[in-house]
């Protein structure tokens, strides 16, 4: 097996730093949301996703060897050392885009860590195999969500709309392949990328239909979250999540 | 009024009243108040322990504190059902948190300025909350009695963290511990404030006594309180800001001040530091949700009349 | 002359405080503001309060003999060693919330400022005569315009109604001294808060008629920051601001 | 036409040309779009680097970047009036950035990741615009040249700010100096797009050459750019990311790769980073401000009609 280590730490990395962003913006909403069921339901998403995160960032801690820990790498690193999708990392916007994103990522997501539970390095398999039981479920939910909200009212079917518009440009980036990718698919530890976007095709695909909205024809994807290059947005994130950390370095919480 | 005095009998006797069963109108009422208001309390309060979720200082406390605030949503959930047993509506309930009718737990109009705010808030005003409510699981009311029991065993599990928070703090850096004594200095007084004013000259608290959904007097609960919070201040090596806290052997408790309830009034009165953001967050989330609300509803309602047509046909 | 350094030094972080914290606030407009001119005025504003926190800091840092900086003092404090008034972190708001507090601050700051080119102390007069001549300029130009907002139309006699009506409370605390103010004014060091009420007073009670607005009857004070006890919203303008220097510890910009 | 050719030959004779003065349609056009988007970019360029304003790592960098960006809205209002006096207004101008009808410059359409870029935006950004605007301030239409003229002075003095704000990152740790790097890697290929893509065989270029309100072609500009960067990146100890770049003795400049053409087309066409966002910005600040304007519209227009009675009276 002709992988290094360090291409499994980045890509556990670039799978941590997406659950802990996308949970970062889910638990924005806490308190806020528009009804009470959402506020638990997104809190519960955000846990899971925290949870996801604690697991994959120490994967890559345990793989790197040097005695960092989960929280050393999300309350330590710079924006450039963080490694999500862009997707991930946009503002909330209202409920509807939050939920539309979470849509679009989940989708991607599900297939992503079914693929990984065969993967030939056994502890991202177990990784895999417990997140995709949550991720299920996250799935289920958003689908659920976006067809109900999309074949609403009116104005919740603008406002999906509008959603879909503005995130469609972050979806591409879910299925580039870099080298490392190519890596890691060689070796039969994570899928390549472009293999996941026929499911994910697919599933979205019938989803927005039967929510009655309309993918965008176009599609240049917005890209650079996985090699570290992000939007304005994730430097504010990080501000506002690594203070404590930063404020009292070295301090046990 | 032979169906009142059946009524308190049972009670007397210790049994529950259930929805469908017949009630006093004061007791409705009395009951619609005070549920509800505990409702809104949950609610609300999700909001100064939201207010550190972005910002917790390790993933495994964020993961906590979510859960606590996730759990808080879920007793503002089981007490809306309980007080809709009663013929209100949750919108109905809403509406009357939004107009500033209903009242909420007071505390939750407090800031909370640091971590060791969440630590003091677990420790000390959910440790006050278990306290008025723990006797409330055996309040004559059945669901609110059953939603009682569900909740403080929750309730116990968040006052832990709490304090689990603070003994961390305490036993760190002298930052940390100062950070400690500061949120205790600033959630003591109020902590005190949320067993309410005494109330030795209540008629009001007699007759919810007398239907058995208030068990104990304000003062007594207050006094339960102290006792148990001193040691364990003292545990934590922080100083409660109370210089006339002392053991009084004779009573077998200890004396305290009295509380400011010149700030008591004046929070009530919408003049606490956080009263109008809390609101104003509450009734920004209600009415930017309409238009999700109004969809689950349309969409509900098509699929109804689509099935409908169908299965008549 | 009884004042200890320590009080001086004190004050002169509540003035630094009020200019720096404003200032961020009044800085987050930049290009976004309803007008070319007044992206302009508010970035003057700005720099004008940066300017003069530096100063302010400067001197309680060389009062304190330790070393320190006003940059020290700026970016390495938590909330609750910040001692600035609780009006000047309340968030913008709309651009007639952002003007009102503007006004409020400005009516007070000018005749504090005026007060302290009297001080006994040099140096507190020496910044006191230079702030003074911007100030001067910021409460002209904030006066005017809430007159000519007050009586626009009737949107905007509403929206600054409802600025007056929110921000009112938090006026209080301007005036309100303590034993540090009482013992600094002893010393003829700086005026006793209460003794700016008048002329305050007067100007604002004539802004207002002026602008058809109505102050609120009612006026609880809210209180806290001079001794560092603040809103919420501290801590994310100081999360936000001291990002850089907290991540990179030690590091020369 | 003798009418154009004595406006030609004034213009060959060096003269300036004034507002009320009479010219070609197609003069007034194209000075229009020139001021108008150059206007534009001075607007859209605030929020690049505004985002860092709230971030800046010291008070004193803190208020040089305030002044800085200050001094782009001002630049935008020299512009808009220079512009004004071709006989469009200012909304109208406003009307068609927010419409995307009004291009600006495609460079703000990247996105501020670090404080090293508020440093290369300085260097490189500014430094290229210099390129392009210190030949204006000789163009033939007099408002936008002493526009120029005014706009070139700071301009310069910022393109000192942001090579001093990476001299001090690039003597600074190892991190700041990585933070340069990386500036000054997603940075360059932006910057030399910046003269737009090879003008040898434009029409257009042509005649506004005529006209002289363009006096250098893309190619040579660019290449004057190459040349000035190169040894002060040599300074800082930066690595120019281009593997093709040498010193051509022959031709004695530096020989460098191509542009990604197709990248500048995408952002152009509305899909770089940031096009959504800034525009968006641009058109929530107009939009927002609107109940501003029309107040104080309405307060003059109040304040007229209250004296113009008394003045007959």
């Amino acid at each position: 097996m002709g992988v290094t280590s360090a291409a499994i730490a980045e890509f556990a990395t670039r799978m941590g730093d997406n659950c802990l962003i996308l949970g970062h913006r889910d638990s924005e909403w806490c308190g806020h949301s528009p009804a009470l069921e959402e506020d638990i339901a997104l809190a519960n998403t955000a846990l899971d996703h925290v949870g996801q995160a604690q697991l994959w960032l120490g994967l890559a801690c345990e793989i790197e060897g040097r005695g960092k820990t989960a929280d050393t790498l999300a309350f330590l690193r710079d924006a450039s050392g963080y490694r999500n999708l862009l997707l991930v990392e946009q503002p909330n916007g209202d409920f509807g885009r939050t939920i539309m994103r979470q849509f679009l990522f989940d989708a991607w997501h599900l297939p992503m860590l079914k693929a990984l539970i065969n993967s030939s390095d056994k502890r991202i398999a177990e990784i895999a195999e417990k997140a995709s039981k949550e991720v299920a479920y996250h799935l289920e939910r958003s689908t659920d969500l976006v067809v109900r909200l999309g074949d609403g009212t009116r104005e919740s079917q603008a406002r999906m709309q509008t959603a879909l518009d503005f995130l469609w440009p972050y979806t591409g980036e879910m299925f580039l392949g870099d080298a490392l990718d190519d890596e890691l698919e060689a070796a039969g530890i994570a899928p390549a990328p472009a293999s996941l976007r026929p499911a994910w095709d697919q599933h979205v695909g019938r989803t927005l239909a039967e929510a009655t909205l309309k993918a965008p024809d176009k599609s240049y994807a917005q890209k650079g979250g996985k090699r570290g290059v992000h939007s304005e947005h994730l430097g504010f994130i990080l501000a506002e999540m690594q203070f404590l950390q930063r404020a009292y370095p070295g301090a046990k919480w | 009024e032979p169906q009142e005095r059946a009524f308190q009998e049972r009670i007397d006797a210790g049994q529950k009243i259930e929805p469908k069963e017949w009630m006093p109108e004061a007791y409705r009422k009395t009951l619609i108040r005070q549920i509800s208001q505990h409702a809104h309390s949950e609610i609300v309060g999700q909001l100064p322990e939201g207010n550190w979720i972005t910002r917790a200082p390790t993933l495994e406390r964020k993961a906590i504190l979510l859960a606590k605030v996730q759990d808080e949503a879920g007793h503002g959930l089981y007490l809306y059902c309980a007080a809709e047993t009663l013929g209100i509506s949750r919108d109905e309930m809403y509406g009357q948190l939004h107009s500033g009718k209903a009242k909420y737990s007071s505390i939750f109009n407090y800031p909370t300025l640091t971590w060791a705010d969440i630590g003091a808030i677990g420790w000390l005003v959910d440790g006050a909350a278990i306290m008025n409510q723990v006797p409330l699981q055996r309040c004559s009311y059945g669901p609110y009695a059953r939603a009682m029991v569900r909740i403080c065993k929750e309730e116990s599990f968040h006052q832990r963290q709490g304090f689990d928070i603070l003994t961390v703090l305490c036993n760190g850096t002298p930052e940390q511990k100062a950070m400690a004594q500061d949120a205790l200095n600033r959630w003591w007084w109020p902590s005190l404030m949320m067993f309410g004013p005494s109330d030795d000259a209540s008629v009001h608290s007699a007759q919810s006594m007398a239907w058995n959904i208030k068990q104990d007097s304000n003062d007594a609960l207050r006094q339960k309180f102290v006792d148990q919070t001193v040691p364990q201040a003292k545990f934590l090596g922080l100083t409660i800001p109370d210089p006339d806290l002392k053991w009084n052997e004779e009573k077998g408790g200890h004396d305290f001040g009295e509380p400011d309830w010149t700030e008591f009034f004046e929070v009530i009165a919408g003049n606490g530091p956080c009263n109008r953001e809390r609101l104003e967050a509450r009734r920004k989330a209600w009415d930017d949700g309409a238009w999700f609300r109004d969809a689950l509803t349309a969409y509900a309602e098509k699929h109804a009349a689509r099935e409908t047509p169908a299965a008549a046909a």
